[in-house]
């Protein structure tokens, strides 16, 4: 109730108001979108004494594309290229998650192989999104050889993406009944001995970052996020683990080849920047594990089960609500159709949203000005997640 | 904090002296994956410009422009030109591609400060092909037409009965999805109907918006859907990779779902005061008189049969064509006005030259009526037939009895097909003698299925050079088989007889169906020389008109084409001829 | 001419009645004769051609004895020659009547104690100037509580310095300084020090300072901080003089410092490394400048407990110099509060376009506090490092640095704040300080930038003073001072950064194209739409982080000790007021008995012995 | 002394092109740490006269243009008084270590003059954070230089270098006489400081990208951001000179050249792996391990001179 009567106040900025905060002697300062320390196009104004501050507001919008309307304008099979353009370091999920809804609705059933295909690329694209987030993180306290060192492990992981979707980034490579092509030959023996030098490029890190003391100064006690706070605020994936509760949709509500995966929810207790670094690094770890296993159970048999012609797809009237766990948190979107060739609404449920405004705002409350983009990238804000 | 912590970040110094791992552009050069999906590459002359690529493309990177290519049949001189600043590089152009001739290449350099370079007019001759290929096995476009369900050959062999089921509606909605829109069809028509406009309103379940589409152009719809050449569908870019989409069953779907057309299709006119006369109720006629009827001439239909319907009527067996379709077109084109007066010859009772006075447009479509004959030894005789008078006294309910009789058919088009199959169902053993390839017969392919299952021996690449006979009544036929010559290109091939292998044939009747040709000889008589008649045709102008004024031609006798839905189109062409001519005059 | 110093005081007594006459008719008329008369008061003390003599006059058993010692020319200098300057600035503020009188009491005052030869006369003239400054602090209603403290510090000086006096007396029998009985004494010399640690605000007795020069009249802040409390260094010295150096090292000796000394130097090096610390972290302008003061105080404590005559040395420069700049920076800061009629830094920003040559003057101020080469505050930080070099007091020289490095970063703060920075918009129609500002700090920064050049001069007086004092003088020429163990050329240095930074410029003028002006309010959107650009400016809290390191010492502070000690004291004397004030009669009457009674004893008991 | 005039002619085009060089080829050394092939080791030259070459500058005041002068001005005056090794003192007779220390000064001071007529919380921020860094390093850098006085029984920088002074030659081995030996403690203590000084890693906060946009800079482009990597280069030179004329003895430019750049790419490589403080860690770090270490290494020198 308080805060929205404060954002009242900076909603009004008039003269009568300017008097009442000349008494504070605060500054306004503008962290983006203009900044190197920002994830993406997002600002946050923060009102600071000294470096200290006192409030933060998040400004996003900078990004906005309307990509939820821009789907509404397209046909069903137009919107792949469009979602996985909705999060750059991880747009797989988008793909997935945009396939798994109209399969949902359509009852076009996805083959065996197809489903461990798609899961073998969600864990690629997880290791290369912790990947990210690890070099993002390390910049941020000022590490600029690790994101040179992670950025550059994580184009061996784009390579293979290369190689099974002929893209790196913009995979554009699940739809609806499957994946669009086969594994290339080989592909499983490339990844793994790729998942072996990554083992091995883990304790490097830890070397040079995760176990450095100057790290640990700089992390432990930033930005804490205790148990209440974290259900309050609807925190969700690593964010949430870092905080101690053991919650994980692969786990919970398993999809594609889940199920037949045996792996460990990680979680640390602290909740703060420190813990939500090191759940994603032991999940990093937990992740080569799944890939392996997916590796040997890969099944044969067909990849893609059609749909009729795209240009005059229709897709049955209905809604539906699909949701998986990504490196952010959790990823849903609700699709509505009207029976027509285009959906009637797509929303994205983002973990931006929650974790990059409301959360960051109050996260950010009393920290200092050197802390800002630390926390932020933490806490794995991806802003044009934010704007869609 | 131990010291080891401490200490443990100078572990990174070890790549100090290590090989760095990243690649030293420009001197060295990472080579793209197999897959890579670069910049676009399309092979410019197996690109048939269908634009299907410039419709999926959700960022509207692609426009098809005009090129300077070569125009076969069935293809545009439409080729995609690409943005590459707004290419996504999704690759679904390359899936949906129905030729293949797009692919993504694996160059995907471009640098350039002026953002007009980035719109790459992708199309080559020759290049190798590398980078995001389309597999077939994951086109997007699903290769095979909803089923229709059969009468088994068995059954169908014995009467005259409709072989044509028809779609449901399910298979119809499912079927017209298949359609690319690209509207190569609608230029390969004869009529141009707008295929794409009514197989949308099908998918959509609107079948009365589909026949009213369907209407503007061809009258004669439902007769078309049943029975037609579907030059759309030979140019239908799905039947690249697959079959084509049914368009000729979509319409004959739609049609036969509307009771009356009356109740659905806007026939208010508005009266003209000049009458016009045709003559000649086929189908050039009726659409004629249809659609000039609709622009409120006063029309006068004289046909020389009992029946109005032409080649339709006399030509087609039932068991292709059931009556009750013709009737129900023909009611309705009456029901706007058209008078027919049937069994009124003109040329014998009336001349044309009264008819041009009384009239202030004459449109004669009197149809292809003489056969040609293969001129050979021992043709002429009373058991040689012509197929079309043979199908002429079929469909008129001549008893014919061609029971346990062998019948030589000679011909590969639609009338040889019909001769083979009426005369099975007539309860002959029939032959089916062709010179050329079974792939070059005019027929239609269902045709030609349809005919083996039902049992008819079919004789390719054969050539008959003599009739034996006995006591004037046929006994054999000799011929000889032939060889393909493909020396003359862009033509079809043409078959050279090997005289020296020389068999027989025990047969008791042949039927002649090699083609026919127009009966012109009343109006030489007539005219004499002011007609200008080439190849056996009059010669025409753009409007249809021939070279004495108000005095025009069309179907079959003018066109080469000698189908229904050219007829048709004729009839329409010359509608709006005769308008013009009338408004000008 | 001759004249004795009785005639010069009576003379600037005189010329405090005629200016306060002049002034009750027409200020401004009264402002300019105060200006002239103080000026000429400045060339009757300057002009070598006057020859100010001794005095004595004996009433009774008691002689009073004034007489100007070669240190005490060297004040009189300082304080004759700033009194005009001063004088100037507050010609724009037109002060009333009693405000000049008591400016020339006070400087009248300050004459008579630095002359005065003996014990009674300097604690009569020291507690004269205290009470006329006192009377100045409150000239501004908002000082009364201020000044409150002001006095009461004072008061405590004073009773301490007269209760040294008694004591002294009490041993030798006699007020005249110059006899030497003093052998050792702790308790004299504890009571002879806190009235001048007082003044100088050195650090456990500060409290009174910061609030004093925040609330008291602007541009008489710039003599309170300026040259009064160099009173203070002059009666360090001139008491522990007559104690002597060597006498001094009876109690031992630490780094081959006296141990007194040593005691002092840590004083003055906490206390300057405090005061810096609470001069970067205050919000207010003159707040700021009163810590600053405080800081740059503890250096001349320094260099006087170090005892050796490099130390004097640097103290009694760094005297000089802080003279000069913190009059200068009061009289600057006045002249912005004289436009702006504020003192909150967070309040002024950009101020540089609309207020050049106060910029200008200020700049070289800070430059001269940090003790950066091309002004004279360099000569008196070597000489200070040299001595703690020399007597290789290491962790003195630790705590001196710190606080000579946080020195510039209240001295940027001050200038960023001020200066820098976007142009607040309620300052848009300031205009440049008026002229008698100006003047007195363009003279100012003049020396101190001349001094720079020319560091040995001032040392030339000083070592006459160090002689005087029995002291080895330090080997300098105009340009250079050298110690035994290095030196530096000043004018070689400055002018070497003066045409190298001449040839840079004109080299920028030859090759820059014409810069293109940009607004400072468009920098820094990032993007944003701004609402309120006055927001934008960094200068509240502009050492946060220092803040928070420091956090512990902010809440150990002196003041809230006293408070405490104060609270101690006002619960014991309600208890006693309880126990008194009942209301009961019989109470009364005991009382008055009991006092009597104890009157009575103590009577008898005197007069038993 | 005319070859030192020539010298101290030379000395600034020199150093610019030294510090230079040593960004450069420092470049190259992080690039290889972070397992990429770096740019060419001349890139700095001409990053710099590209900028020195741009044609617009844009500017908030007369400050903010005199601001990089001051500085550029500052720095060179500084080397004029720090000796190139043993070969030429230059003008170091005629200054020592207090002024030097002082003169380094002027440059930061004149570049936060022109950052804060920028009016850019960012660059104030940053000067803010390099004030107070300086704050930290600089008590137990004096420390350092007090041992080194104690020792050496001057406080003239050409005098330490000539304390230093041994024979030249393949058999003997000039480090003996090196500060460095007899005052371990110190030059560690000093390295640590020198670390601060430069601005790397885990101390540079001032241009902390991530944090304030590259703090000081971020007002500055073209010309003026040339004249502020020519001072960044020049202030390198400056602090590693320090350096080894005081603890590595100086020595003939062969040698006085390669140790320069050794310094500098022993706290370039020590950046290149860690984290940066936040700035009141800084502060806490310098006034924690270091200056015990510098009381600890003053105690050792006394000990050493008894």
């Amino acid at each position: 109730m308080k805060q929205k009567t404060e954002q009242k106040k900076s909603l009004n900025q008039g003269g009568k108001n300017m008097t009442e905060e000349k008494s504070i002697d605060f500054f306004e300062y503008f962290i983006g979108p203009q900044h190197p320390g920002i994830t993406g196009n997002f600002g946050v104004i923060l009102n600071a004494v000294g470096d200290e501050i006192i409030k933060a507001q998040a400004n996003p919008g900078y990004l906005h594309r309307a990509f939820e309307k821009l789907m509404e304008q397209r046909m069903y099979l137009q919107n792949v290229p469009l979602v996985c353009r909705i999060c750059v370091p991880e747009p797989d999920v988008n793909e997935a998650l945009y396939s798994m809804a109209i399969e949902t609705l359509t009852g076009i059933e996805v083959p065996e192989r197809a489903k461990y295909i798609r899961t073998i690329v969600l864990e690629m694209a997880r290791l290369a999104a912790y990947l990210f987030y690890f070099g993002g993180t390390a910049a941020t306290l000022g590490l600029y050889t690790l994101p040179n060192w992670s950025f550059g492990d994580r184009d061996y992981i784009l390579d293979l993406f290369e190689e099974l979707t002929g893209a790196r980034i913009y995979h554009i490579y699940m739809q609806p009944g499957g994946v669009r092509r086969d594994l290339p030959k080989d592909f499983t023996k490339k990844l793994y001995s790729l998942l072996q030098t990554l083992k091995k490029r883990i304790k490097e890190y830890d070397g040079i970052f995760f176990d450095a003391a100057l790290f640990k100064k700089r992390t432990k006690g930033v930005g804490v996020i205790n148990k209440d706070m974290a259900i309050e605020y609807s925190v969700t994936g690593p964010n949430l683990r870092a905080s101690g509760i053991a919650y994980d949709i692969r786990k919970d509500t398993p999809y594609l080849a889940y199920p037949d995966i045996n792996f460990n929810v990680i979680t640390e207790n602290e909740g703060d920047f420190y813990s939500r670094v090191m759940v994603r690094r032991r999940e990093f770890e937990e992740d080569i594990k799944i890939l392996e296993q997916l590796i040997d159970k890969l099944p044969s048999g067909e990849v893609w089960n059609r749909y009729p012609m795209p240009l005059n797809w229709k897709v049955e009237k209905g809604d539906v609500y699909v949701k998986v766990e990504s490196t952010k948190g959790e990823y849903g979107y609700y699709v509505v159709s009207d029976g027509s060739e285009k959906p009637r609404r797509i929303h994205v449920r983002g973990p931006s949203m929650t974790h990059g405004i409301m959360l960051l705002e109050k996260l950010l409350k009393g920290q200092r000005i050197a802390d800002i983009s630390p926390i932020m990238f933490s806490l794995d804000i991806c802003p044009p997640d934010i704007d869609r | 904090m131990a010291w080891n912590d401490i200490l443990k970040p100078l572990s990174g110094w070890k790549f100090l002296f290590k090989k760095p791992h990243t690649i030293r552009y420009p001197k060295e050069d990472k080579i793209p994956s197999e897959r890579y999906r670069g910049i676009h590459t399309n092979m410019i002359d197996k690109c048939i410009g269908c634009g299907s690529c410039e419709k999926i493309c959700m960022n509207q990177a692609i426009t098809m422009k005009e090129m300077d290519v070569e125009v076969k049949e069935g293809t545009t001189n439409l080729r995609p030109v690409v943005d590459h600043g707004r290419c996504c590089y999704c690759g679904l152009c390359v899936d949906i591609c129905p030729t293949g001739s797009l692919w993504l290449s694996r160059d995907y350099r471009h640098l350039s400060e002026d953002i007009d370079t980035f719109i790459i007019d992708p199309n080559v001759k020759e290049k190798e092909r590398e980078g995001w290929q389309k597999a077939p096995e994951f086109s997007l476009i699903p290769p095979e037409r909803g089923k229709m369900e059969e009468i088994p050959p068995e059954k169908r062999v014995k009467s005259f009965m409709e072989v044509f089921v028809g779609y449901t509606e399910p298979i119809a909605k499912e079927e017209a999805q298949r359609c690319l829109g690209c509207g190569l069809c609608v230029d390969a028509c004869a009529t141009h109907m707008h295929i794409p406009d009514y197989l949308k309103a099908i998918r959509e379940g609107n079948n009365e918006e589909a026949v009213r589409i369907m209407f503007k152009n061809n009258p004669l719809s439902e007769i078309c859907g049943t029975v037609c050449t579907h030059f759309c569908e030979n140019v239908c870019p799905v039947g690249i990779i697959g079959e084509p989409v049914a368009i000729q069953w979509e319409k004959e779907f739609a049609t036969r779902t509307i009771e009356d057309y009356k109740k659905i299709i806007d026939t208010t006119i508005k009266e003209k005061k000049e009458r016009v006369a045709v003559v000649g109720a086929g189908p050039a006629g009726l659409s004629f008189a249809f659609y000039l009827r609709l622009k409120g001439y006063k029309i006068d239909v004289f046909e020389k049969y009992e029946k109005p319907g032409g080649m339709m009527l006399l030509g087609i067996p039932s068991y292709r064509l059931p009556r009750k379709v013709i009737e129900k077109e023909i009611k309705f084109i009456t029901s706007t006005g058209v008078k027919i007066h049937t069994g009124t010859q003109i040329g014998k009772k009336k001349t044309f030259k009264e008819l041009l006075k009384k009239y202030s447009a004459v449109f004669v479509a009197t149809g292809n009526t003489k056969p040609y004959t293969m001129g050979i030894p021992g043709e002429e005789g009373k058991d040689t037939l012509q197929a079309i008078s043979f199908l002429y006294d079929v469909n008129t309910g001549k008893k014919i009895d061609l029971k346990g009789k062998k019948v030589l058919v000679v011909g590969g088009g639609n009338v040889a097909m019909d001769a083979i199959r009426t005369s099975r169902r007539l309860g002959a053993d029939v032959y089916l003698s062709y010179r050329r390839r079974e792939v070059d017969m005019p027929a239609d392919e269902l045709e030609r299925k349809e005919a083996k299952e039902e049992g008819i021996e079919f004789m390719i690449q054969t050539l008959p050079i003599e009739v034996i006979r006995e006591k004037g009544k046929i006994k054999a036929v000799k011929y000889v088989p032939t060889d393909m010559d493909f020396s003359e290109k862009g033509k079809r091939p043409k078959p050279v007889p090997r005289m020296n292998d020389v068999r027989t044939l025990e047969v008791d009747i042949i039927i002649e169906a090699i083609g026919q040709g127009p009966d012109l000889t009343y109006l030489e008589q007539e005219f004499g020389e002011s007609l200008k008649i080439e190849k056996g045709k009059p010669v025409v102008d753009k409007n249809l008109m021939c070279s004495i004024k108000g005095l025009f031609f069309g179907g079959d006798m003018a066109n080469k084409q000698n189908d229904i839905v050219s007829a048709v189109a004729d009839g329409r062409r010359a509608a709006e001829g005769v308008h013009n001519y009338l408004q000008n005059k | 001419m001759n004249f004795t110093i009785g005639h010069l005081i009576l003379v600037i007594v005189g010329a405090g009645i005629i200016t306060a006459i002049v002034t009750k008719f027409n200020r401004l008329s009264g402002s300019i004769t105060a200006l002239l008369l103080s000026i000429g008061i400045a060339f009757v003390c300057f002009y070598p051609a006057f020859h100010i003599l001794p005095i004595s006059f004996t009433t009774g058993d008691y002689t009073f004895i004034f007489n100007l010692s070669t240190l005490s020319r060297f004040f009189l200098m300082l304080f004759s020659g700033m009194f005009p300057l001063v004088i100037m600035a507050t010609v724009s503020t037109k002060p009333k009547a009693h405000y000049y009188f008591f400016f020339y009491l006070i400087l009248a005052s300050v004459i008579g104690t630095i002359s005065s030869q003996d014990l009674l006369s300097f604690f009569f003239f020291f507690e004269l100037m205290t009470l006329f400054s006192y009377l100045l602090v409150i000239y501004k209603k908002r000082a009364i509580k201020a000044g409150l403290v002001y006095i009461l510090m004072g008061i405590i000086g004073g009773l301490s310095l007269l209760l040294g006096i008694f004591y002294v007396f009490w041993l030798s029998k006699d007020f005249r300084i110059s006899v030497e009985i003093l052998k050792g004494s702790y308790a004299t010399l504890f009571l002879l020090s806190l009235p001048f640690l007082i003044k100088m605000a050195a650090m456990p007795v500060h409290i009174w300072a910061p609030d004093t020069y925040k609330e008291s009249e602007d541009v008489y802040t710039a003599f309170l901080s300026g040259v009064l409390s160099k009173l203070g260094i002059y009666g360090l010295i001139f008491f522990w003089f007559t104690w002597g150096i060597y006498g001094l090292s009876a109690w031992g000796k630490v780094f081959d410092v006296p141990v007194t000394g040593y005691i002092i130097a840590w004083i003055g090096a906490i206390t300057a490394f405090i005061g810096a610390v609470y001069a970067l972290l205050s919000e207010d302008v003159k707040k700021l400048l009163a810590y600053s003061s405080i800081s740059q105080l503890g250096y001349i404590l320094v260099g006087f407990g170090i005892m050796s005559s490099l130390g004097w040395a640097g103290a009694l420069y760094h005297t000089l110099t802080h003279t000069i700049f913190k009059t200068m920076l009061f009289i600057v800061v006045a002249g912005i509060i004289f436009r702006l009629n504020t003192t909150k830094l967070s309040e002024m920003g950009g101020l540089i376009k609309k207020m050049p040559v106060s910029f200008l003057t200020l700049l070289v101020g800070i430059i001269a506090l940090a003790g950066v080469p091309p002004t004279m505050g360099f000569a008196s930080k070597y000489l200070i490092y040299s001595a703690l070099f020399e007597k290789k007091l290491f962790l003195l020289t630790a705590v001196v640095f710190a606080a000579s490095t946080a020195a510039f970063l209240y001295a940027y703060r001050l200038i960023h704040n001020i200066f820098l920075g976007p142009l607040k918009t309620s300052l848009k129609n300031t205009k440049e300080a008026p002229l008698p500002f100006l003047i007195p700090s363009l003279i100012l920064s003049l020396f101190l930038v001349m001094f720079g050049f020319f560091p040995g001069v001032p040392l030339e007086w000083i070592n006459n003073i160090l002689m005087s004092l029995g002291m080895k003088s330090i080997a300098s020429t105009f340009t250079t001072i050298s110690t035994s163990l290095g030196g530096f050329n000043g004018l070689l240095s400055s002018s070497i950064f003066i045409s190298i930074f001449g040839i840079i410029f004109i080299l920028y003028l030859i090759l820059f194209p014409k810069a293109k002006w940009v607004n400072d309010k468009n920098t820094f959107t990032a993007g944003e739409v701004m609402h309120n650009t006055d927001l934008l400016t960094y200068s509240s809290h502009f050492y946060r982080f220092l803040e928070r390191e420091f956090g512990l010492l902010i809440k150990l502070s002196v003041k809230k000790l006293y408070d405490n000690i104060l609270g101690i004291f006002e619960w014991m004397f309600d208890v006693a007021r309880k126990l008194l004030y009942h209301g009961n009669v019989n109470g009364y009457v005991w009382a008055i008995i009991l006092v009597t009674l104890t009157f009575v004893i103590s009577f008898l008991i005197g007069g038993l012995r | 002394m005319n070859i030192n005039i020539l010298y101290a002619a030379l000395a600034p085009i020199v150093a610019i092109l030294l510090g230079l060089l040593y960004i450069g080829i420092g470049r190259k050394i992080i690039a290889r740490l972070q397992r990429r092939y770096g740019p060419p080791f001349y890139q700095q030259y001409i990053d710099t006269i590209k900028l020195l070459a741009k044609k617009t500058v844009s500017s908030h005041g007369v400050f903010f243009s005199l601001g990089p002068i001051m500085g550029l001005a500052g720095s060179m005056v500084t080397l004029l008084f720090i000796p190139f090794g043993s070969a030429a003192p230059l003008l170091s007779f005629h200054g020592d270590i207090i002024l030097v220390m002082y003169l380094v000064v002027i440059a930061p001071l004149g570049m936060a003059l022109g950052v804060g007529e920028g009016s850019n919380p960012n660059g104030s921020i940053g000067m803010a954070r390099g004030l107070t860094l300086m704050l930290a390093y600089e008590v137990p850098f004096v420390l350092a230089l007090f041992s080194v006085v104690l020792y050496t029984h001057t406080t003239s920088i050409a005098q330490i270098v000539q304390s230093q002074a041994g024979e030249w030659s393949l058999l003997k081995f000039h480090g003996f006489n090196w500060l460095t030996f007899a005052l371990p403690i110190s030059a560690i203590v000093a390295d640590i400081c020198l670390q601060g000084m430069l601005g790397e890693k885990p101390f540079d906060q001032v241009i902390a990208p991530h944090e304030i946009a590259s703090g000081p800079m971020v007002e500055y482009g073209g010309k003026y951001l040339g004249m502020m990597v020519i001072n960044h280069a020049l202030h390198i030179y400056i602090e590693t000179a320090l350096f080894v004329d005081i603890f590595l003895g100086g020595g003939p430019v062969w040698f006085f050249i390669p140790a320069t750049f050794s310094v500098f790419i022993l706290s370039l490589i020590i950046n290149g792996v860690l984290p940066r403080f936040r700035i009141g860690q800084a502060l806490k770090f310098y006034w924690g391990v270091p200056l015990i270490l510098a009381v600890i290494g003053i105690i050792y020198t006394m000990v050493v001179i008894k």
